[in-house]
């Protein structure tokens, strides 16, 4: 059902969910939303990689949650050597990694599945300014294409015997690497420029037209706005 | 009559050095011209002049009776010449394939819907309607350079200018190819190193060498081989 | 390791680092004339598959953020184009950050745009490699020190909880600032090189 | 003696789909294997696989008797196994081509010094020393092609695995290719669509074709020919 709806609805709707989320306070309403996101998950048709990406974590999101109990003040709840872990800090922890966790399964849940490459007439139709539109455009078109250059070129180092370490020769290459992707993509974006002159354009970028909104629609979209709605007041009260 | 494309004795350096010299050319309601040449001699970078792309140091280039020589003018007559590029990753820039064959005749003035339509037609004259909504980076190298084509065919151009456009596809992309080709009703330029290309298609030829292009024939005659072949074991 | 996901900052740091993106992304797409769009998409397309690489520094390995190398290339397009790209990673890798988009937005580009601004012009004229090489490798190391900061500085803005949190967080980037600085400086010497009008940025 | 490669039941699958099975191959010292077949049947895909940049799915690889199945053990032998990429921009990644050149001997532990001085002894033997300083990457595409084999050659290996290595390459860069390869002591691996180059260089050829490898043999014998040909008209 989520898969079929308008992109434009999907994308406003995860930036309301997620926003919502951002703020709430108590640690049973971080649950709840938790809970509301699988749900939401679930509905989409959950995808394998979802739950590899839940296990991502930012580095520093680790820090957060090691550090948190041990630094902040209020009753110990358990000892490690000479420090002493708060049930405040890890209360703290918890509803952090529930608020991440619930964006993160809301976001894949809602917008999870759409390729980049065709968001263009979504955000120009969401009025999205026209030149970063473009440029958000161009760089989804040409992600893959560079990745794949770049992949080629190490691997030919590889093939030549490159093994990586913590010296010159491997900071160098790696610095010449990078250096000839830039300087071929370079050489592509002039190409790139002169096929479109040659195809008559004249600065007036052309977007698919999105067909109207439909009641199923507005239906995901009145949901979600509630649910957020809802939780955030929940968290108030 | 006039000719489709005339140029008349230009001069054509890349990055200071003269890569042509000299160089007349006439294109004629028809043609099929091949140029042929080794390895940097200068074929691409005379297409890229022929459109503008390269501008041309010396001489005259007229398209369609109009002399051009601003980016003006190259503008004005860039939509009536398809052109090919070597690299196919180069002409799709759109993300999926039918929005990329629709770009050059919404650039035209057409609708959206009209633009579409030319789209898909194109599409299925080719025998790919099939990845009209296919993300155009993901395309095997044939289709890839089919999708250009298409792209080409929806301006509906008087000329044709191809830079290599065997290159990378297999044997059926290709059959596909060189009907449409035969199909094609404008005039058209021609580079390639497949000379069996070249020779099923093409009706006269030049060859670019040492920074001159001369004038070619193309005989048919009877040749003898000897050479040593590969054959499956089980044959 | 710059980028904070949602659920984290509170409201005021999440529209104060949207008002200053807003502002920054403005800016660069004044400068980003039609003529430069694809330069700019292509070039933070290959900057991106460039941050993906992971470097060995010592027992341990840092991606690059090459914000640095952006700033030397793009100029103030740095806005646009970061935002492109973190748009991108949370639609592709799924990581999250949207409301936080303006925050991440104004850490990552910020200091690569203002110390390739300082610079730059230094890097462009440099006479000789050496003098080159320690200059780009300056800017890369003083944009992921910035960006460091920024990262802890969000996020002691939005509680004093945080606070031993991010003193701990800058010490973290010591690492990556050592690569940053080796590999800005062997790419810009090679671009310097290969196609030194690469070092100017898109929109001039 | 052991055979320098050996596959013993090797499956190999790109992106979900099998793209060979079954496939066994040896080589020995001195041999010249060809490998022939149409675009997408897997020829790449069996080189790469055999230096281990495409995992195997089933069965057994040895690489100078030794079994390679893990990166680290790959690795070992790299070096030994000059692999030639189809495309040479993909290979070439350093500013310059001495530096390029010298990059597998760096690898291989050599000092700058040393490196350099075969790199240079590469390129003298391919004919090409005066590139030494250029920038690799605005060579012509025959030049790249030359300088790619070069690095090859500077590790001094005792394979040569190449793919496509006439490709793009004009007639005199082409001559100089094939003088080389011909005085190449080691053994070689040959993936070409060039029959006439493969007839010419080749001791034994293998067809790739619907997910298999399969013995071919080379014949010798005389063939007539009738097509059309491009001829100067001056000539
Ligand atoms: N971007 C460039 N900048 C400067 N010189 C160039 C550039 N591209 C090509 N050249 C030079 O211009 C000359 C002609 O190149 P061109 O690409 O037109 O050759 P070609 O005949 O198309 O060769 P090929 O058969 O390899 O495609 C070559 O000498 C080449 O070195
Ligand atoms: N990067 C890739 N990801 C997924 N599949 C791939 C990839 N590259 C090639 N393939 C698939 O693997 C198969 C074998 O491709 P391969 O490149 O080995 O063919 P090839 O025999 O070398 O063809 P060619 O003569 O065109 O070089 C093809 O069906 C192709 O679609
Ligand atoms: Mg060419
Ligand atoms: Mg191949």
């Amino acid at each position: 059902m989520i898969a079929r709806a308008d992109p434009r609805i999907r994308v406003v709707s995860a930036l309301l969910a997620v926003a919502a989320v951002s703020q709430l306070r108590t640690l049973p309403v971080s649950a709840a939303a938790f809970a509301l996101a699988i749900l939401l998950v679930i509905i989409a048709g959950a995808d394998r990689r979802l739950w590899r990406r839940m296990l991502h974590v930012e580095g520093f999101m680790l820090l957060l949650f090691v550090t948190l109990p041990f630094t902040m003040q209020g009753p110990v709840v358990a000892t490690l050597g000479p420090l002493a872990a708060s049930s405040t800090g890890m209360e703290r922890a918890a509803l952090i990694a529930l608020k991440v966790s619930a964006s993160v399964l809301t976001l894949s849940a809602l917008i999870g599945d759409i390729d980049p490459a065709r968001l263009g007439a979504t955000l120009h139709a969401l009025r999205v300014p026209e030149r970063f539109n473009r440029l958000f455009v161009m760089t989804a078109r040409y992600v893959s294409l560079i990745r794949d250059e770049a992949r080629r070129l190490s691997e030919s180092m590889r093939a030549r015997g490159f093994r990586p370490g913590s010296n010159r020769h491997t900071w160098r290459s790696y610095g010449h690497l990078v250096g000839m992707v830039l300087v071929r993509a370079l050489d592509r974006a002039e190409r790139v420029e002169e096929a479109m002159l040659c195809r008559g354009y004249a600065g007036r970028y052309p977007y698919a037209v999105l067909p109207a909104l439909l009641r199923r629609d507005w239906m995901l979209f009145a949901s979600v706005v509630a649910c957020g709605i809802l939780i955030l007041a929940m968290d108030r009260l | 009559m006039t000719a489709l494309i005339e140029l008349r004795d230009v001069t054509i350096a890349r990055a200071g050095a003269t890569v042509l010299s000299g160089v007349d050319l006439t294109l004629e309601r028809g043609e099929r011209l091949a140029l042929i040449g080794p390895n940097g001699a200068g074929k691409t970078t005379l297409l890229r002049s022929i459109v503008g792309l390269e501008p041309a140091g010396g001489g005259s280039i007229r398209l369609f009776g109009e002399e051009c020589s601003t980016e003006r003018q190259f503008r004005k007559a860039r939509p009536r010449i398809g052109f090919l590029f070597q690299d196919s990753d180069d002409q799709l820039f759109c993300p999926t394939v039918i929005e990329d064959v629709a770009f050059g005749p919404l650039n035209m003035g057409c609708t959206m819907a009209e633009a579409r339509e030319r789209g898909i037609a194109a599409l299925e004259g080719l025998g790919i309607g099939h990845l009209a909504e296919r993300i155009s980076h993901r395309l095997s190298g044939g289709e890839k350079r089919l999708v250009c084509l298409a792209g080409l065919f929806a301006m509906q151009p008087d000329v044709l200018m191809l830079d290599e456009p065997t290159n990378g596809v297999d044997v059926d992309n290709g059959l596909r190819l060189r009907q449409a080709l035969h199909d094609f009703p404008g005039a058209m330029v021609l580079v390639s190193h497949d000379t069996e290309f070249v020779d099923e298609l093409a009706t006269r030829a030049m060859v670019v060498r040492r920074g001159r292009l001369i004038a070619a024939e193309i005989h048919e005659h009877a040749h003898v081989h000897r050479h040593r072949h590969v054959h499956l074991a089980s044959d | 390791m710059a980028h904070i996901p949602d659920g984290i900052l509170s409201a005021p740091v999440l529209i104060g680092g949207g008002v200053i993106a807003a502002a920054g992304v403005g800016l660069g797409l004044r400068h980003l004339d039609d003529r430069l769009i694809p330069r700019a998409g292509i070039l933070a397309a290959a900057i991106f598959v460039g941050s993906l690489i992971s470097v060995p520094v010592g027992p341990s390995s840092v991606h690059l953020l090459l914000t640095g190398l952006m700033g030397i290339m793009l100029g103030v397009v740095t806005f646009p184009a970061v935002l492109v790209v973190l748009l991108l990673q949370t639609l592709l890798f799924g990581f999250g950050g949207l409301t936080t988009l303006g925050v991440n937005t104004v850490n990552i580009a910020l200091p690569g745009v203002v110390f390739a601004a300082l610079l730059g012009p230094a890097i462009r004229d440099a006479g000789n490699a050496t003098k080159r090489a320690v200059l780009a490798g300056l800017v890369g190391a003083l944009s992921v020190a910035g960006t460091g900061l920024l990262v802890a500085a969000s996020l002691a803005l939005s509680s004093s909880d945080y606070t031993p949190v991010a003193s701990v967080l800058i010490a973290t980037y010591v690492p990556l600032m050592i690569g940053e600085a080796f590999i800005t400086a062997a790419i810009v010497g090679f671009l310097a090189r290969v196609q030194p009008d690469a070092l100017r940025p898109a929109a001039s």
